[in-house]
């Protein structure tokens, strides 16, 4: 039992099919260490975004177990799901689709912490009262400038926007941020950028982070363990700076290979 | 004759064709011999609107490209790039314009051609892959189909022989040629069909590839073996490639010669060991450093700040989001300037010393 | 395929149960007593005797359920019971009619497509162009303008007016023409803003440039490559617009008193004849499920993604 | 002319339906004859200052006529189109959002349906339950709910899956507020369109039966009806049909204009 207990995340034998000839998760287990960032790779295809997607609870597993928090992650249903979801929050890799076009940005920001009205972050304590100063404080911590909250998503840039994004998901300061490719659609002189928020946002409020991406060096540079994934299935899971080791998995091999002169 | 013998006798005829072509050269550069370009592009312009009104898209871009040389154009999305290459071809969506400059292909100014001899220079002398591989052929009719229209379009021969030679460039790229020819276009995968993409570009040996952003839409190990694709299957055929991207490191590991844009305009240009060694504009240093290790991660990423699409109207373009700008960046514009040989930048600091780009924070731009 | 027209042929028989029970359950429930209709007896004085012989006559004193299922067989025979008024069986006078109905829904069609096809084509090449302007015109006239109130305006003046063609009645080309201008110029608007709207998504598509990037002509790139796309919602729209043609052209038949389907059920409802008017909903019902059936081969056969998903 | 159209397309169709509204209510007050009065001395007058657009053939007044008809026709077309979306709105959301059965019940009913061209379902019922411009009304919104369903239910299937309405799953948001907040404002500018367009088809569709004898019955100044009764002497009065058949016009005008502008500026889809 105390091994679980610097265990945010135990996922043992994750499987999901989407239809008969479809398997889109295969018998997957890790596990993810309080303030960890476990980083997965893999083409498309691979089973990465079902893996976020079943995190998320979007879809409901076949198989396996997800215990967050020594809770039950799978058997969670209707309002105690709903209680349950401010501990794991996306970044997704669409910003421009993750934001209502329709909503203003405070509205959007704002938007997880009026559905749970007893939650407040630490970082948000002193200014509780103030849903406005509350949004601000976000906006700032994601290096925006407060008086965008009213402007509407059209009008920022996609490096903007998902800033905002960012903002939103660590708004609960959720116990896991799972990012589901967040700079895929960035521009790369943006890409950067973001990088290094996520990574200071993590050191500064603590949080776990599933770092998922098909960049092998944005992988690298953001995780402390690294899962490769291909066709549902894990090939291999190790320590970062044991990326360029020589006895890697041929097909971590040949991903490394891609990317390198 | 025999199937067999078809075949052969028109592999035969695809290679001939090119060996005339190319017989004539010893081992000097084609500038050397006085060749003329595959594509000049002088002082290019193009506007938002027809009437040189609007947003200008492309500022005086001069681009050379030589024979079989790979040529890549790297810049961030709006960057102008891909809008470069549709000038090219004539196929500037509808309110773009030219408004400035000329494009000479093998010598020709591609503004006097008449429709119908700029269509049928395209797919013949002028091939292009797009970015969208599931938009390259129209969904509703066998590719087989559709590939032996192009060659009877530009080459007039029979169907038969067509047909010989569509299944040929299948097989040069590797895939089942005879059912590829008698399938649809989404009844493929992504690779398959860029693949197909390619076969047809370079069926009919063009002197110029335009790829644009081919692999963007790819996985990574998939838009690996279309790059090698790409460049073992030029240097077989000796055509020159436009290969426009967004990504440095398939362009260092590919290309000729790089020419990096920033708002509309090419800010630095070279071949690429002496751009990837001596990078003088900061953009483009800035990329450079912004390529990750695998082997030695730092702390923090190096970032380029400010927003992408920042855009300064006069001066250098990239003013708004340079970290070592002086008063005239903004204001003057900035000459293309003679680095070394072959090696050009616009940057008014060419000739001082840049200093460090130094851990560039963002900046807020509203 | 065959699947489809399985499953299609599946629809139509249950589209058919459905029809033929809500047409009985409503007739049971509509106003008015059918027994009173045929013996006119707002005119003439009936004993009460009389009326109950009728009614047993005609099986009206049998309980519903066994009234719907003597009735469903019979239909399923093609009987379709006799006309209260003219006593003829209503299957043949559906076959006698159906001719005309048919004459001039295709001619009408006809209109259209000469309209529609040409008119949608330019305005999706010249886009916002003045031939552009002038069909988005011309369409919203169309679909404002009351066919029946068209229709007269025809009538005064090319047959009273102007006495170039005849008003009334079914008796070759001539009298084909007015009903068949009504109808289509009805239905013109839609499909030429369909072909349009159709024609240009598709000749905004990835495909077209590459098509062009291929060096093709651009007639060809427009007739080969585009607009088999643009015409997929207008192969949809057309099933639907030969049941709205059918449907339009009760209104045409009463205008020009064409001797078909329409009139023949305009004429049944005003005068209560259950089974005539069981029988139009029936056969209308029928062919709309054909004609649907005709439009899902042709739209499969002209998009290969869809066959193959299948 | 079409650019002019096109700019102004959302307030001409808006003024249509204003200039009805007005009739509507001050028509009565402004028109000093009863639309309904017979006065067979004054049979077929032509236009005069008493009889501004003169008389039928049973000596009624032709203008208090047409401002009655705009009362039946305004009357008639909002009740028809605010059932169909009472109906058609709330089962898209349900259907689409819920999905599995509750999808799949709807459905079949929108399928069975929707193969139907809408005149002749109208015609079918009003030839079961008899002419009467009721039953007419009911056979309209029997037809017409099925569209707001299905493009409700398209719109939410569609969305149901982008990034955002799963970002405010994860954020907590309740099945309920999620609908509100973000599904239906998604919905709503194709559901104004096709409620615009809507308009029109069914002024038409009363219109038109009411004209065939099978709406609307006389001595009703339905405008439809009143062409009815025109069309006997439309040989030698041919004025007679000219009015109502300009009011249908100009009205179904109106709504096809409103719904073209509201399309434009609300960049939804649907045709006409």
């Amino acid at each position: 039992m105390t091994a679980q207990t610097n265990h945010l995340l135990t996922v043992s034998n994750l499987s999901m099919r989407y239809n008969k000839h479809v398997q889109a998760l295969s018998g997957v287990s890790f596990q993810i260490g309080t303030g960890e960032c476990l980083g997965v790779v893999g083409q498309s295809g691979s089973g990465k975004s079902t893996l976020a997607r079943l995190l998320l609870r979007l879809d409901q597993p076949d198989e396996g177990e997800m215990m967050l928090l020594g809770q039950p992650l799978h058997k969670l249903k209707g309002e105690a799901l709903r209680q349950w979801r401010r501990h794991v929050q996306i970044v997704f890799q669409d910003p421009a689709a993750a934001l209502n076009p329709r909503l203003s940005i405070y509205q959007s920001v704002m938007e997880p912490l009026n559905n749970y009205p007893q939650v407040t972050p630490v970082f948000l304590r002193d200014i509780r009262h103030s849903p406005r100063e509350m949004a601000e404080r976000l906006l700032s911590m994601v290096g925006l400038p407060p008086e965008w909250l009213n402007r509407k998503p059209h009008q920022l840039s996609g490096g903007q926007k998902q800033r905002v994004a960012i903002a939103r998901g660590i708004s609960l300061q959720p116990d896991l941020l799972i990012c589901d490719e967040p700079t895929a659609s960035l521009d790369v002189s943006v890409q950067a950028q973001i990088l290094n928020l996520l990574k200071d946002l993590q050191e500064q409020l603590g949080m776990s982070y599933l770092f998922i991406s098909h960049d092998i060096a944005a992988v690298r540079f953001m995780s402390n363990r690294i899962l490769v994934m291909k066709e549902g299935q894990l090939v291999e899971q190790f320590d970062a700076d044991q990326l360029l080791a020589a006895e890697r998995h041929p097909y971590t091999q040949q991903l490394v290979q891609a990317v390198t002169a | 004759m025999g199937f067999d013998g078809m075949l052969t006798s028109g592999k035969m005829g695809m290679n001939k064709r090119k060996s005339e072509r190319t017989s004539t050269g010893t081992k000097t550069t084609p500038a050397e011999r006085n060749i003329p370009p595959v594509l000049q592009i002088d002082d290019l312009s193009i506007h938002t609107r027809a009437d040189s009104s609007g947003k200008r898209l492309v500022r005086n871009l001069n681009l050379t490209i030589q024979p079989g040389e790979m040529v890549a154009l790297i810049g961030e999305s709006g960057s102008g790039k891909s809008v470069t290459a549709s000038a090219v071809t004539g196929l500037l969506p509808a309110p773009l314009s030219m408004s400035g400059g000329r494009i000479l292909f093998q010598g020709r100014d591609t503004a006097t051609l008449t429709s119908p001899e700029r269509r049928a220079m395209l797919g013949k002398e002028i091939s292009v892959v797009f970015q969208d591989y599931a938009g390259s052929f129209t969904p509703f009719i066998k590719i087989g189909k559709q590939l032996i229209e192009m060659i009877r379009r530009h080459m007039g021969w029979n169907k038969t022989t067509a047909r010989v030679l569509a299944t040929q460039a299948l097989e040069q790229v590797e895939l089942a040629a005879e059912r590829v020819m008698d399938s649809y276009l989404f009844q493929l995968s992504g690779g398959q069909q860029q693949r197909v993409a390619i076969a047809a570009a370079l069926m009919l040996e063009p002197d110029l590839l335009i790829a644009d952003e081919p692999t963007t839409a790819l996985d990574t190990l998939t838009g690996e073996t279309i790059l090698q694709l790409i460049d073992s299957l030029r240097h077989k055929t000796k055509c020159a490639v436009l290969f426009i991207s967004h990504d440095l490191h398939h362009v260092i590991k590919r290309a000729d010669r790089i020419a990096v844009m920033y708002g509309g305009e090419i800010v630095e240009s070279g071949p690429t060991d002496v751009l990837v060694r001596e990078a003088r504009h900061p953009y483009t240093r800035f990329l450079l450093q912004s390529r990750m290790d695998l082997a030695d991660v730092p702390a923090r990423l190096q970032s380029i700040p400010g927003e992408p699409g920042a855009v300064s109207a006069c001066g250098c373009p990239f003013a708004l989001r340079c970290p070592v700008r002086i008063a005239r960046c903004d204001s003057e514009a900035v000459p293309e300037m003679m680095v070394s040989d072959g090696h050009t930048a616009r940057c008014h600091l060419i000739g001082e010393a840049q200093g460090d780009l130094g851990a560039a924070e963002i900046t807020r731009t509203s | 395929m065959l699947g489809l027209i399985g499953s299609r042929l599946l629809q139509m028989i249950v589209v058919g149960l459905f029809l033929t029970f809500a047409t009985f359950v409503l007739m049971k429930l509509a106003p008015g007593d059918p027994v009173k209709t045929i013996l006119n007896i707002d005119d003439v004085a009936v004993t009460q005797a009389e009326q109950e012989a009728v009614r047993q006559s005609l099986g009206l004193d049998q309980p519903l359920v066994v009234q719907y299922t003597e009735w469903f067989w019979r239909v399923v025979r093609l009987d379709l019971g006799e006309s209260y008024i003219t006593h003829r069986p209503v299957a043949d006078l559906i076959e006698s009619k159906l001719g005309a109905t048919m004459t001039v829904t295709l001619g009408g069609l006809t209109v259209m497509l000469l309209i529609a096809v040409p008119l949608g084509i330019l305005s999706a090449v010249y886009q916002n162009r003045w031939v552009d302007q002038l069909s988005r015109l011309f369409s919203l006239i169309g679909v404002s303008l009351p066919s029946f109130w068209l229709g007269l305006v025809l009538i005064y003046w090319f047959a009273y007016q102007w006495r170039l063609l005849p008003s009334m009645g079914n008796g070759g080309l001539m009298h084909l023409i007015l009903p068949s201008v009504t109808l289509g110029i009805a239905m013109a608007g839609v499909y030429t803003r369909l072909l349009r709207s159709g024609l240009i998504k598709s000749l905004a598509e990835p495909y077209v440039r590459a098509a062009r990037a291929r060096g093709l002509g651009e007639v060809r790139v427009i007739i080969v490559h585009a607009l088999r796309e643009g015409v997929l919602p207008v192969v949809t729209m057309f099933g639907m617009s030969l049941g709205s043609l059918l449907g339009g052209s009760v209104v045409v038949e009463m205008l020009f008193a064409w001797p078909g389907l329409g009139k023949m059920v305009v004429d049944a409802i005003i005068q209560r004849d259950y089974p005539v008017i069981q029988g139009y909903v029936l056969c209308t019902g029928m062919l709309v499920v054909l004609i649907n059936l005709g439009v899902d081969l042709t739209v499969r056969m002209l998009d290969p993604r869809l066959r193959w998903r299948s | 002319m079409a650019g002019f159209i096109n700019r102004y397309a959302v307030w001409i169709g808006l003024g249509v339906w204003l200039l009805l509204a007005v009739m509507t209510l001050l028509g009565p007050y402004l028109i000093p004859h009863d639309p309904l009065a017979v006065d067979m001395g004054k049979r077929l007058q032509t236009a005069d200052a008493t009889h501004w657009l003169g008389t039928d053939h049973f000596g009624r007044d032709v203008l208090a006529r047409l401002v009655a008809g705009a009362k039946i026709t305004l009357g008639l077309t909002l009740v028809a189109i605010s059932a169909a979306l009472l109906i058609g709105v709330p089962l898209g959301l349900l259907s689409g959002y819920v999905g599995g059965v509750v999808d799949a019940a709807v459905m079949r009913v929108v399928d069975a349906l929707v193969a139907f061209p809408d005149f002749i379902i109208a015609i079918s019922i009003a030839g079961i339950l008899g002419p009467d411009v009721t039953h007419v009304v009911i056979a309209i919104v029997l037809v017409k709910w099925i569209g707001y369903a299905r493009v409700v239910r398209g719109t939410v299937m569609t969305e149901k899956g982008k990034a955002y309405v799963l970002a405010a799953r994860v954020a907590g948001t309740p099945g309920v507020k999620t609908i509100f907040r973000h599904l239906l404002p998604q919905a709503l500018p194709e559901v104004l369109v096709l409620a615009a367009l809507d308009m029109g088809k069914i002024i038409l569709m009363i219109s038109a039966l009411s004209y065939l004898g099978l709406g609307a019955q006389p001595p009703m100044p339905e405008w439809g009806a009143m062409l009815n009764d025109a069309k006997m002497m439309f040989q030698t009065h041919p004025v007679l049909m000219i009015y109502p058949g300009v009011a249908i016009f100009l009205v179904v005008l109106g709504c096809n204009l409103l719904g073209d502008g509201l399309r434009d500026r609300l960049d939804a889809r649907g045709e006409w």
